[in-house]
């Protein structure tokens, strides 16, 4: 197929998928192995897409004289949408059995608006410019605001207004600011390799910008706007998986990261110093998470608070403004998803197979739910950077990039933060396998197969992704 | 009969509304509106492509008096734009009447109901059309009387209607009257009332303290007429307790009218170079635009009437529009120009639907609403919409008109106007998404009273939704319509946009 | 002096017309009475009615009906149409003004303002 | 007021010289001061005169409501159409030259009968304005008491009989 037929049917199958739901919301069986089966081949279509060469380029329609809602596959966002397309039909997978085994409702609803969100996070990966970007990131906040609120209780509701509430507020007070700020300036909106602003703005004005869009990209969880994360842990576990690994924060990096390099330029910002301060944001949102995670006994919630803390490398790869951070960044968003994910769908098993949410309830675990467990340690090592797993290589990168430019101070923050995430991390792995457990538990006891499955392929996933890095190391040039 | 056009779609509302009030019978007034403002709507649309084929401003003389001794009708690219939006809402609005008003107004007052409800869309579109500032004058008159009588007719439901329309009425006659005294000003100055003369002849005196004085009576009084902060406390009651289809009606074009004769005035008469107008009234309207902003939003969040939260929200929304002009820019004024049109689609579909909601319930508010997702969802979900666009999300009418409003603002170098802007409309995500989670995500309370739904109910709202979607997701025509209206009065430098 | 002394009384019409006005207005704000906002309104117009037909006066000028002799001058007939058009205007806001009174009057049993807010509340807390 | 005979005398002489000046100023207003507003204006007053000497009901009786609106309607409708008529007869709104084979008497033609529109309509609406204010006697003590010697007058007559 052609880029311009990928894009549209990456575009269009999710789209697909929701609609079948609807469609055959009185057959289960049929709508869930539908979605299934369309995410298996947006996975494949991802993946033709990521090996063609870049140029392609498709506008959907003219919003408004000179704004277009285009879309421009480069490597950047091809990575992303072959990172979402393959985590797609596993957390599908995934989704049908937890929903059945935990005995939710409304599979529906959760259904649709799950596949809109992969349909608005593809249009985030494949976006040629700011608007469309902004366009399919609102998209994706509204699409994802039923599945946070999906239990529909009072702390359901009060979690989904702060989620609604931060997302959407800093996207409309900074971000479309940001891009309005861009828009008047530059005059363009379009990712263009090496940025549109240089020679555009006054330097003065760079980290003014640059905070705009690194405070308004909500979805990015740079510490102080993170709170709607840990927030929206009262939502259904496939729905953190969904948000954690596949979608939202995704999002939001690959937004920062992709501002940074095809709307400042690594350049320009390397030259004007401009983005010198959010290094040192990102390094005190990567340590201050990590506090927050350690101290937190749900599961779930230190999770979260790891999440927050992965973020900010990504979003210090963009700041550290070398070209070589900018690809560990880059390389951190597939390695991270994968790594992510895995613990998300452990998290989601433990519950279902034991209704167990408290790490201190956990111990021992380890010996009735071993393949759980197993896939969990990996995930947790490849989150650590230990070799050979892939969150090795992306660690690696970063520390290379600081050092090129001379943050030493920077190094010291990514080993530390290392060293706090086996704390917090290692610790689940040692209870489950080598503390007593506190209740009696008999034999093996795992969660059903759909959800064992896709989380032990994404946990494999982390191992490959070592092996197979040079296909995923995006040259940023320089 | 083409060359009538422009006084056609004044006069036929104007004419079919004393044949209204002598109507007697079930929906026979109803109909004949129906016809009038359908047709209305036609004639204003193919004024607007008859404008834009040409290029150049039409114009209308009446009894064949040229200007400046006769009364012309001016359609330039401004007021055909503004046009449709009038009569388009009279139209769908129109529409929604029917039910509304069988369950709100008397029976034995339709024919009389009808009859103002013409006379206001007349005068509306009078106001529009004309190029002589007595004449503006005269339209409003006739459009305002008739609105009072409108609000007022909702005391049969509500009797606070009755202080609502009393009020509305002292303050919109003083608002009038602060007109006229401005205008009497100018004609002394100039000798001539039509506005493009005085336009011609205002730089020979506009040094004058009169020429200033009579800017500043013309400008407070179109002030108080479009509800511009702190003008504005008329407003809220008067469209909280009217029937439900003039709140529609009303909420959508009558402000809106009042902006664009500000527009017309202070930009087409006065212009962007006469002394002191950028203080006086730029960075003053600018000031209480922003003001009003945040007052009208913060007063939706707290207030738990439907029809008086929105109204609160109009408020922000007019103060939006009232940046788009103090920004004194081509930019700007498209903005305002794209907020108007796109303001009263959103608008209109909110107070059809909730409409809808109060003539059977009584009365809209939070309770009434809640959990009614499951039970009037097609309605509910047109509130959602038109909620949404009023947030600015993306492809949605709202985001276009806020999205040129920014880069107005940003092209004056106004950084901190544009974060207030940011904000103030950030806030409006909470009295919006108040709605939505009550609506959708809480349950029906016990003994709530049954909401039902049908095609003709929902259907007018419903219009409007689908225009408000689609001039979010291809806004290029609309976007050049209201650039085009701008340069009327600033012309466009060349290079920018 | 004296031509200051002229130019003060020789804008009398002025001093009439801002007087009125400012009678009218304060009846507008000050007054909770309806039918005395009514009247107040009304001496507003009317203060606006005498600035028109003030500025169509021509010194020495005759009502503007043709004589056929060149030689006339005519006052200036324009205001006095607008003003025409105003006082009916200003009729009919009147005549609503009025109606609504007397709607408001038999539903509230008073016209002051304070007495209907009061009224209001009450209602408002008792919902 | 019934029992002043030098009122009641004085307003039977009196109203049909207001009637017959009201439509002297109507049709004079072509060639002098006058026209429909004005002379829309005096005529009502003359209705009100009789309804204030002779009692409401009696007013009521010479003026019946349902004339009211078709007053007011048929005026607007009558200026409108004369404006349509120029329009018909391939000319601007408003335009009365058309009107008739000559310029100026069509001129003529059309102010008359716009002027008549606009007198009829201005009669009708201060006629009913009397009317509706004054109906609602309750609040106009005044006219109530008039009326309630009207009716006294006529039980009595009644009883006569």
């Amino acid at each position: 197929m052609s880029a311009e037929n990928l894009i549209y049917t990456l575009l269009g199958l999710p789209l697909l998928a929701s609609a079948l739901v609807l469609l055959f919301r009185n057959q289960p069986n049929l709508r869930d192995g539908q979605a299934v089966l369309l995410g298996i081949i947006s996975a494949g279509a991802a993946f033709q897409l990521y090996l063609l060469p870049t140029g392609a380029s498709l506008t959907l329609l003219e919003l408004a004289p000179g704004l277009t809602l285009s879309f421009t596959p480069e490597p950047l966002g091809k990575l992303f949408a072959l990172v979402a397309g393959t985590l797609w039909p596993l957390a599908t997978l995934y989704t049908i059995g937890y929903m059945r085994g935990a005995k939710e409702k409304n599979h529906t609803r959760f259904l649709f608006f799950y596949a809109v969100a992969i349909h608005a996070t593809m249009g985030i990966a494949l976006s040629g410019n700011l608007l469309t970007l902004f366009v399919f990131y609102e998209m994706l906040t509204f699409s994802t605001y039923p599945l946070v609120t999906h239990k529909g209780d009072e702390a359901a509701l009060k979690a989904g207004r702060v989620y609604l509430g931060i997302l959407v507020a800093s996207s409309i007070v900074f971000l479309l600011f940001g891009v309005i700020g861009v828009w008047a300036m530059a005059g363009t909106l379009d990712f263009v390799s090496g940025g549109i602003l240089a020679g555009k703005i006054d330097p003065f004005y760079v980290p003014a910008l640059l905070a705009l869009f690194a405070f308004g990209i909500g979805k990015a969880a740079l510490m102080p706007l993170h709170r709607w994360l840990p927030a929206a842990m009262v939502a259904p576990t496939p729905v953190s998986a969904l948000l954690h690994a596949v979608a939202v924060v995704k999002a939001g990096v690959f937004t920062v990261l992709k501002v940074g390099v095809y709307i400042f330029g690594i350049d320009f910002l390397k030259e004007t110093g401009g983005s010198e301060w959010l290094v040192w944001v990102a390094s005190f949102s990567i340590l201050a998470a990590s506090i927050v995670a350690m101290t937190k006994t749900n599961l779930k919630a230190r999770l979260a608070y790891s999440t927050v803390s992965q973020l900010g490398y990504i979003v210090m790869g963009m700041a550290l403004a070398t070209p070589l951070a900018a690809s560990g960044a880059a390389l951190h968003i597939a390695a991270h998803g994968a790594g992510k994910i895995t613990l998300f769908f452990c998290a989601g098993a433990i519950y279902v197979a034991h209704k167990r949410t408290d790490i201190q309830d956990m111990n021992g675990l380890g010996r009735t739910m071993p393949i759980t467990y197993t896939a969990f340690a990996l995930a947790a090592l490849s989150i650590m950077g230990v070799p050979p797993l892939a969150g090795a290589w992306s660690k690696f990168m970063l520390m290379g990039g600081a050092l090129d430019n001379g943050y030493l101070l920077v190094l010291g923050v990514l080993m530390v933060s290392s060293l706090l995430n086996l704390v917090y991390l290692g610790e689940i792995v040692i209870r489950g396998f080598f503390a007593n457990p506190t209740r009696k538990l008999k034999g093996v006891q795992e969660a059903p197969l759909t959800m064992l499955l896709p989380l032990s392929m994404t946990a494999l996933l982390s191992l490959a992704l070592f092996f197979a890095v040079d296909l995923f190391i995006i040259d940023f040039g320089g | 009969m083409m060359q009538h056009l422009p006084i056609l779609q004044v006069l036929l509302p104007l004419l079919a509304s004393p044949f209204a009030a002598l109507l007697r019978g079930r929906d026979v007034a109803w109909g004949l509106t129906f016809v009038t403002t359908g047709l209305a709507f036609l004639i204003s649309i193919a004024l607007f492509f008859q404008q834009r084929a040409i290029g150049e401003t039409m114009i209308y003389e009446l009894g064949n008096w040229a200007a400046p001794l006769g009364i012309v009708y001016v359609i330039d690219a401004a007021s055909a734009l503004v046009l449709p939006v009038i009569s388009g809402i009279g139209f769908i609005a129109t529409l929604a009447a029917r039910q509304l008003v069988a369950a709100e107004i008397d029976a034995r007052d339709h024919g009389l109901f009808y009859a103002a409800w013409l006379l206001t869309i007349a005068g509306m579109m009078g106001q529009v059309t004309t190029g002589d500032a007595f004449n503006i004058f005269v339209f409003l008159e006739i459009s305002s009387l008739s609105a009072y009588a409108l609000v007022a007719m909702g005391a049969g439901r509500d009797r606070r209607a009755l202080p609502a329309a009393f009020n509305y009425l002292i303050l919109g006659t003083v608002g009038a009257t602060f007109y006229v005294i401005g205008l009497g000003l100018l004609y002394m100055l100039t000798g001539t009332l039509n506005l493009a003369d005085l336009a011609e002849r205002l730089p020979h005196v506009e040094e004058t303290r009169a020429a200033f004085t009579a800017m500043a009576f013309i400008a407070l009084g179109l002030f108080l007429k479009m509800a511009l902060f702190p003008l504005h406390f008329w407003l809220v009651p008067a469209y909280a307790h009217a029937p439900s289809a003039v709140t529609a009606l009303m909420a959508s074009t009558a402000t809106k009218v009042s902006v664009y004769v500000l527009i017309r005035l202070i930009f087409g008469v006065f212009g962007v170079e006469f002394p002191g107008i950028a203080d006086a009234v730029g960075l003053l309207v600018l000031t209480l635009g922003i003001a009003g902003a945040f007052v009208g939003t913060l007063a939706a969040i707290v207030e738990t009437d439907l029809k008086k939260l929105f109204a609160q929200s109009s408020i922000a929304q007019l103060g939006y529009m009232a940046i788009g002009i103090g920004a004194m820019s081509a930019t700007g004024l498209a903005a305002a120009f794209l907020h108007l049109f796109n303001h009263a689609l959103m608008k209109g579909a909110l107070f059809l639907a909730i409409g809808m909601i109060a003539a059977q319930a009584g009365r809209a508010t939070m309770g009434t609403i809640q959990g009614a997702g499951k039970q009037i969802p097609i309605t509910m979900t047109a509130i959602l919409f038109g909620g949404l666009a009023l947030i600015g999300v993306p492809l949605t009418a709202g985001f276009i008109s806020k999205l040129y409003l920014i880069r107005a603002l940003l092209e004056q170098n106004f950084w901190l106007l544009a974060g207030l802007t940011f904000i103030s409309s950030a806030l409006a995500l909470a009295y919006v998404w108040k709605i939505i989670e009550a609506t959708w995500l809480q349950p029906r309370p016990k003994g709530a009273p049954v909401l039902r739904e049908t095609a003709s109910q929902y259907i007018p709202a419903w219009i409007m939704v689908v225009a408000t979607l689609g001039f979010g997701i291809y806004a290029t025509p609309l976007v050049e319509a209201a650039f085009a209206a701008a340069h009327v009065f600033i012309p466009s430098v060349a290079g920018a946009n | 002096m004296t031509a200051m002394t002229d130019q003060l009384l020789g804008q009398w019409n002025y001093y009439l017309v801002i007087i009125l006005m400012m009678i009218g207005f304060y009846g507008v704000i000050a007054r909770g009475n309806m039918v005395k906002k009514i009247v107040g309104l009304n001496i507003f117009q009317t203060s606006v009615f005498m600035l028109y037909i003030s500025m169509g006066k021509v010194a020495e000028g005759s009502a503007p009906i043709l004589t056929g002799d060149p030689t006339t001058v005519y006052s200036n007939p324009l205001p006095h149409v607008l003003i025409l058009t105003a006082i009916v205007v200003g009729v009919s806001t009147t005549a609503v003004g009025y109606a609504l009174i007397i709607r408001i009057q038999e539903s509230f049993g008073t016209i002051e303002d304070d007495d209907i807010i009061a009224q209001l509340d009450d209602e408002e807390e008792t919902a | 007021m019934q029992d002043d005979v030098v009122i009641r005398v004085v307003a039977k002489v009196m109203i049909p010289a207001v009637m017959l000046f009201a439509l002297y100023v109507q049709f004079h207003g072509d060639y002098g001061p006058g026209g429909g507003f004005q002379a829309g204006v005096i005529f009502a007053s003359a209705f009100v005169l009789n309804a204030v000497v002779f009692g409401l009901n009696k007013g009521r009786h010479v003026w019946p409501a349902r004339y009211n609106l078709m007053g007011i309607c048929g005026g607007v409708l009558i200026y409108g159409l004369t404006g349509v008529g120029g329009m018909v007869l391939g000319e601007n709104f408003l335009n009365f030259n058309v009107l008739s084979s000559d310029p100026i008497a069509g001129q003529h033609l059309g102010i008359l009968l716009v002027e008549f529109g606009v007198g009829l309509t201005v009669a009708a609406v201060m006629v009913m304005l009397f009317f509706t204010f004054a109906g609602r006697t309750a609040h106009l003590r005044l006219l109530s008491k008039s009326d309630a010697h009207e009716r006294k007058i006529s039980a009595s007559k009644k009883r006569r009989k």
